[in-house]
């Protein structure tokens, strides 16, 4: 069974129809991408599956159950995950702050108001090995609006893993990066995705064809294909709608 | 926790040594104040500070809290219920949560102008019941009760304020620590990421709403607390302690204090305290200082006073505070006679017939020297206040550039 | 002896102080300042006797407030310190409490006066504040011995000051509410062709007391007369008083009766005005402070109030000269409330008479002190409530035969109708505990 | 009761009106700015007292067309010298700010005009009834108020939807950003759009102030009940605004003129309770008791159940 179904999913601004009969299955484990156009529908897709739209119609499943119109914290609770493509962390605190935070839930601190933080070593050391993998440990008590912003992307990949959730959806993760930062920001995703499923918008071809066991192509809504990379590369519908506006930087 | 112990050794002596020190009556009166004032306005900072909910309702919390405080010093005194009068805040505290529950249960759900206006509205209209449901909240004249009638606590009546200072310096150190060690809890830590960023808050399987609420009753829980001292020390509670006016004050503390710091809103509650205490002894106008203090402030020290001293936290961490000193100092005279001068024209014009004792000086109204005097004085001021800002600025700069040079090498 | 009476005033004063001609000029100041200090050691062997003003001094309400602390501070200047003070030669100081009219403020300004050791306190405005002064009193004189205080009431009218809530501590200048009311009932009850009142007033205990008695007191003088209306509204929030006035114009109204204070007043009075309603306005607090000047000639033979203070035509030169004097210094300020002189001076002659300003002997004397005032009015302080009988007038808003006008505006207040003394005694529920010496 | 029915209803459009006129200028800058200008009734008393200076000059008109020009550029400096700084410490900074001021300005009233009531007259060209009915009168200077709160709706909503000026507003109102990419000097709009307002605000106190007294609480009464029909209207919305501002207005004016309350209710279903009841307070409540509260429980309501208000779209 697939750990996340859609199923004829579609969503509406208005008169405006965004996705249009969406269906598509990611199995546990899976590396997969989502490309497409700009205004193609990739986010509003992320949105709808991590709760922050609600379906228009259509459902979506996870582990079987239904999670389509929960409110987002429910979805995370289930064990879904995501990044922004503005980056959208806690400015005010501090880094270290920002991933226990995104700790707490999973770590099954829920509300409650009795425990000290201080004292719970177990939750501050997890938080520090995580700040260790995304490399942000010597800037751990740094207010995170401050920091520069490849640093900061990095914050905005720690906070979206750090929950340890079983499935991991990053939204374009190395836009607006250097080449370098970029190579080091592939190298943490595939470091800390290590075992889990994936789903991935990005603009950057060579990102995704060199991480994405399988990927989808979105064109007005619509999903016009999904396969491995290298079928993709050979579909002539993709080729047509798509490929002649790859970014040139790609 | 273990890092701050001095801190909170430090509190509690100061807590303790305070009335020795201003022991007059009037002395005692107004740390009283000060100690409800502090909790209260902590309180609030859980909202906005830490929260970012904006409240212009906080004062319905304390007030409930404070009529049902005086109610039950009246069920003490009738012997109806036996209870020591040194728990009576654990009773507006219970009140204020009360209250809390049942009102933030809706107006948690949004944060920003709604929230702000639904605590506008709800405040509005706990006042205006207030007035009508006259058996409860004794009308305009408040509801007065007695504070020595229940079982002495091991012998102290509280029959004198000294007395009841300590039972609240005792409250204000609890509250304090509780409201401190809140902030360090998964639900305090949460506040804040809220308050940053409610979106990504949700994405990391926090209900806003649940999150705000929380900060929400324990915030109207320890204004309750503050609401209860009042009742102990004035032994009488109205209408006022309810309406616009006090939320509004609330927020100046905390405010000009520096809502980002724990720290701020005791500052905030200090200075307004004084100056309300004080200030209003010496002149009429003295809410016109505060209005123009408090735009000041929101102008020039947008995280206020604590902020103001955190600025320095730099300067002070590599040594460099020194060179400030001096350009302070500088700037100081100049501003200092410019504030003489100002408040001297503001004094004068309000004088009419009278005379204004001005360091010496007998001012009249009707004497163009008397306002030469106090114009040049204001003059001479701001023009050196603008002379030596170049100064200070400079110092500034080298004070915190060598700091982040000095970052950099150790780098 | 005058340079160093100002001279002790601005030391002691701080910054309000009498005006002294001779001290305008910044190049006297130097050698004021040097005298100062002389001044200072001489009068130390004469302390003054300082009394407290608590009243509202800033904020809101401030107007009333500032006007009856000059009145009071000229009172003691003029009866007193120019005449070389009391008690063989002692000044009176008058030391203001600022108490914004709220009661928490009240409170906090008692502490201060406590701590200054003021023992004598003039209070007046607002009976929420007279009655949080007097149960803090009580409190305070009941928990420490020795240093008990004395409130000097001298205008606030809720009726259970000298009632259920009497206290021996305090003492009350002014004709409480329902005194006022029963001669204002009687004037009314004296015009034939009145058949209809419409009552409207603050939906607070002042308001209510005002209504309540109307009722009462029309209907065992004139049960013809039928009470059309009875209105509250919500003290200080009404913006506009035209939809109450439409009611009172349906309800055929002759005349209408309100407690109003402030600008809840002005706002009355215009809006009837303004819809021309030609109806009389009986009321308590409707001259003065800026009120008299903004009605001006709208309000002539219209508004009709119940005080104390005898107003146009003047009774006695003596109270002439005090009002001229007045003038003179405070040219933009009337004598509001020259009950703060009767209460001033008969609080004096009890220290006179015990030959103490220790508040048990200064009460003690008051009680049952018959006194003659400026004005020539025979006034008595009953013992057993501790509540001041004088004489009551009503009077109405014109511009003819006013001698002292208000707010400059050429307009004020003449007498047309009085009750002497006597008629205005009524019983008192007061069951006075009295502190044993 | 029908003269009373008609009555109220002429009240609460007098009153509707003239909280449209506070409105629609707090509407205009919070659409602009995102800025709820708790000040906004002050700049209300400001109009009403230097009419009342400038009438002792110049008469009412003068003061009429002088007063809010003086308002305008008060309003406007405050922005240029005060909010603009704010405005970079974010929204709760600007609302404490305004908050400050509203405080700020009701102290500097009493400090230049002292603290009494200020004898400010409708001038006499109004001294008469415009008409008469069922014995009532109503009078010119209410009529003129009325014609001058719909002259504003006219001419804004003409400005809005008719000239540059308003184009660029509404495209302000909606897409902020955009407006300012297309190379309009942002912050120049802002300062006139909140001189505007203000001065809007200013027209109020000058019409108002002699009908409603001039004092220096005038702005308190009004203050936050401007707020709350800006509210229910929803926040940027110049039509909601009209709609609350009549709502709240005849609401209050239909409550005062109603004379039913709870017992009257508690009748209805044969319920009957003695005075001596703990809870009487409640039972013998009646609607012209509870009106003034009125607009705050409408408020609580539409917060709740319609976040956006009645006809807005924007949450803030």
């Amino acid at each position: 069974m697939s750990l996340l179904t859609l199923d004829s999913v579609c969503k509406s601004f208005g008169s405006t129809r965004i996705i249009n009969d969406v269906s598509l299955d990611i199995e546990a484990g899976e590396k997969h991408a989502i490309i497409g156009p700009n205004g193609a529908g990739k986010s509003t897709l992320f949105h709808l599956i991590s709760g922050r739209y609600n379906v228009s119609s259509g459902t979506i499943g996870f582990q079987g159950k239904a999670i389509h119109n929960l409110p987002p914290y429910e979805i995370a609770r289930r064990g879904i995950a995501r990044s922004f493509q503005v980056t959208n962390i806690f400015p005010r605190m501090s880094v270290f702050e920002n991933i226990r935070c995104a700790l707490l839930w999973s770590e099954g601190y829920r509300y409650s108001f009795w425990k000290l933080l201080g004292r719970q070593k177990l939750l501050n050391d997890k938080a520090f090995d995580i700040l260790e993998q995304i490399g942000l440990s010597d800037k751990a008590q740094l207010p995170s609006g401050e920091l520069a912003y490849a640093q900061q992307r990095a914050l905005e990949l720690g906070v979206a893993v750090a929950s340890g959730a079983e499935l991991i959806m990053l939204d374009e993760p190395v836009a607006g990066m250097s080449n370098s930062e970029a190579e080091n920001a592939v190298a943490l995703i595939r470091r800390i995705t290590e075992g889990k499923t994936l789903i991935m918008v990005e603009h950057d071809m060579n990102i995704v064809f060199d991480i994405a066991d399988r990927i989808s192509v979105l064109v007005y809504g619509e999903i016009i294909a999904t396969d491995t990379p290298e079928n993709i590369r050979g579909n002539a519908r993709v080729q047509e709608a798509y490929l002649g506006e790859v970014p040139s930087d790609a | 926790m273990k890092k701050q112990l001095p801190v909170w050794l430090g509190f509690a002596l100061a807590l303790i040594v305070l009335p020795q020190i201003f022991d007059s009556v009037l002395g005692i009166s107004i740390l009283n104040q000060m100690t409800i004032w502090i909790i209260f306005a902590l309180s609030y900072n859980m909202l906005l500070g830490q929260g970012g909910m904006l409240s212009f309702g906080h004062a319905v919390y304390f007030g409930l809290g404070g009529f049902m405080s005086v109610h039950a010093l009246n069920l003490i005194a009738d012997e109806i219920i036996v209870f020591s009068i040194t728990l009576i805040p654990l009773v507006g505290g219970a009140v204020g949560l009360i209250a809390a529950v049942f009102i933030g249960s809706f107006s948690t759900r949004k944060s920003g102008t709604v929230f702000a206006m639904i605590s506008l509205g709800i405040g509005e209209l706990i006042v205006a019941s207030s007035l009508i449901f006259a058996d409860f909240f004794g009308g305009e004249a408040g509801v007065t009760g007695d504070r020595t009638y229940g079982p002495p606590f091991f012998g102290i009546e509280f029959l004198q304020d000294a007395e009841v200072y300590y039972l609240g310096a005792f409250w204000l150190f609890v509250a304090t620590l509780f409201m401190y060690l809140f902030t360090q809890t998964p639900a305090g830590r949460m506040a804040n990421a809220v308050r940053d960023n409610p979106e990504r808050a949700e994405f990391i399987g926090y209900s806003t709403r649940r999150v705000r609420f929380i900060s929400f009753c324990a915030a109207g829980l320890f204004a309750g607390v503050a609401g209860g001292l009042f009742a102990i020390n004035y032994e009488f509670i109205t209408e006022e302690n309810l309406n616009a006016l006090t939320s509004g004050r609330v927020l100046l503390m905390a405010y000009i204090g520096g809502l980002g710091f724990f720290i701020g809103p005791i500052v905030g509650a200090v200075i307004l305290t004084l100056m309300n205490s004080l200030l209003s002894n010496y002149s009429e106008m003295w809410m016109l200082y505060l209005g123009i203090m408090f735009l000041l402030t929101v102008l020039f020290l947008p995280r206020g006073f604590a902020g103001f001293i955190m600025m320095h936290q730099t300067a002070w961490q590599n040594h460099r505070l020194g060179m400030l000193i001096l350009p302070y100092l500088i700037t100081a005279i100049p501003l200092s006679l410019f504030l003489a001068g100002f408040v001297g024209l503001i004094e004068l014009s309000h004088k009419g017939d009278d005379i204004l004792p001005f360091f010496g000086l007998s001012l009249g109204a009707d004497s163009m020297l008397s306002w030469g005097v106090l114009l040049t004085l204001a003059g001479t001021g701001a023009l050196g206040v603008k002379l030596s800002r170049p100064r200070l600025n400079a110092a500034w700069a080298a004070a915190n550039t060598v700091a982040k040079d000095a970052d950099g090498d150790a780098q | 002896m005058s340079l160093n009476r100002s001279l002790y005033h601005s030391q002691a004063k701080k910054n309000r102080l009498a005006s002294q001609h001779s001290l305008r000029k910044i190049a006297s100041a130097t050698i004021g300042a040097v005298a100062c200090a002389f001044s200072l050691t001489a009068v130390n062997a004469q302390e003054p006797i300082r009394l407290g003003f608590m009243d509202p001094l800033s904020g809101t309400f401030a107007s009333v407030g500032t006007s009856g602390l000059n009145v009071l501070e000229f009172a003691a200047d003029y009866f007193y310190n120019s005449k070389g003070g009391i008690l063989g030669g002692r000044m009176i100081e008058i030391v203001p409490l600022d108490n914004k009219q709220s009661p928490t403020e009240t409170q906090l300004q008692f502490r201060r006066a406590v701590s200054e050791e003021l023992r004598i306190i003039f209070q007046g405005n607002s009976s929420a504040v007279a009655n949080t002064l007097n149960q803090t009193i009580a409190k305070h004189n009941r928990r420490n011995a020795g240093q008990e205080v004395l409130q000097i009431n001298y205008a606030a009218v809720d009726p259970i000051l000298t009632n259920e809530e009497c206290s021996f501590w305090h003492f009350r200048f002014d004709a409480h509410a329902i005194m006022k009311l029963d001669v204002l009932t009687d004037f009314m009850a004296m015009n034939d062709e009145l058949s209809s009142v419409y009552i409207i007033g603050q939906d607070y205990s002042f308001g209510q007391v005002v209504a309540e008695n109307t009722i009462r007191l029309l209907g065992e003088k004139r049960p013809d007369i039928e009470i059309v209306g009875n209105e509250f509204h919500p003290i200080g929030q009404v913006k506009d008083f035209t939809p109450y006035v439409t009611k009172i114009a349906s309800s055929g109204a002759d005349a209408v009766v309100t407690g109003n204070f402030g600008a809840d007043m002005v706002s009355l009075a215009r809006s009837i005005i303004d819809s021309g309603l030609d109806v009389p306005i009986y009321t308590f607090y409707a001259a003065y402070d800026g009120i008299t000047a903004t009605l001006g000639a709208d309000g002539k033979d219209r508004i009709r109030l119940i005080h104390t203070d005898r107003a146009n035509p003047l009774a006695s030169d003596e109270r002439r000269e005090f009002y001229r004097a007045f003038k003179a210094k405070h040219p933009d300020s009337d004598i509001t409330q020259s009950r703060l002189a009767n209460a001033l001076m008969m609080v004096v002659q009890a220290m006179e008479q015990a030959q103490s300003t220790d508040p048990y002997d200064i009460a003690v004397q008051l009680e049952d002190m018959r006194f003659t005032s400026i004005a020539g009015d025979e006034l008595w302080m009953r013992g057993e409530d501790h509540q001041l009988f004088q004489p009551l007038y009503i009077s109405k808003q014109t511009d003819e035969g006013i001698e002292f006008d208000a707010d400059n505006s050429g307009f004020g207040l003449f007498t047309e109708y009085e009750v002497s003394t006597d008629e205005t005694i009524t019983d008192h529920s007061c069951r006075m505990r009295r502190p044993r010496r | 009761m029908a003269e009373v029915f008609v009555f109220a209803t002429l009240n609460g459009l007098v009153t509707g009106l003239l909280l449209f006129m506070l409105a629609s200028g707090l509407t205009l800058i919070f659409s602009m700015m995102g800025v709820l200008n708790f000040a906004h009734a002050s700049f209300y008393m400001l109009g009403a007292y230097f009419a009342y200076t400038l009438s002792t000059y110049i008469g009412f008109w003068g003061g009429l067309l002088i007063a809010p020009l003086i308002v305008g550029c008060i309003g406007a400096a405050i922005e240029r010298y005060g909010l603009r700084r704010v405005h970079q410490s974010g929204h709760v900074a600007e609302l404490v700010f305004t908050f400050g001021l509203a405080f700020l300005i009701e102290e500097a009233v009493q400090f230049f005009w002292g603290r009494d009531t200020k004898n400010y007259q409708s001038p006499e060209l109004f001294d008469f009834a415009l008409f008469s009915l069922f014995g009532q009168e109503f009078s010119a200077y209410r009529g003129f108020m009325i014609a001058i709160a719909c002259l504003i709706f006219a001419g804004l909503y003409f400005i809005l939807t008719r000239s540059r000026v308003g184009i660029i507003i509404q495209a302000s109102i909606s897409h902020p950003q955009t407006v300012a990419n297309l190379g309009h000097n942002v912050p120049l709009i802002f300062m006139c759009v909140f001189g505007v307002g203000t001065a809007l605000a200013g027209v109020a106190g000058v019409i108002a102030g002699p009908v409603l007294t001039t004092f220096p609480g005038m702005a308190t009464v009004l203050g936050s009940i401007v707020f709350v029909v800006v509210v229910i209207g929803g926040l940027g919305s110049l039509p909601g605004a009209l709609i609350a501002s009549l709502l709240v207005g005849l609401l209050q004016s239909y409550a005062i003129a109603a004379d039913v309350g709870m017992p009257e209710l508690l009748n209805l279903f044969g319920v009957s309770f003695d005075s001596s009841h703990p809870l009487d307070d409640l039972w013998t409540l009646n609607l012209p008791q509870i009106a003034p509260v009125l607009p705050y429980l409408l408020l609580v309501l539409v917060l709740i159940f319609k976040p956006t208000g009645l006809m807005g779209n924007r949450e803030q």
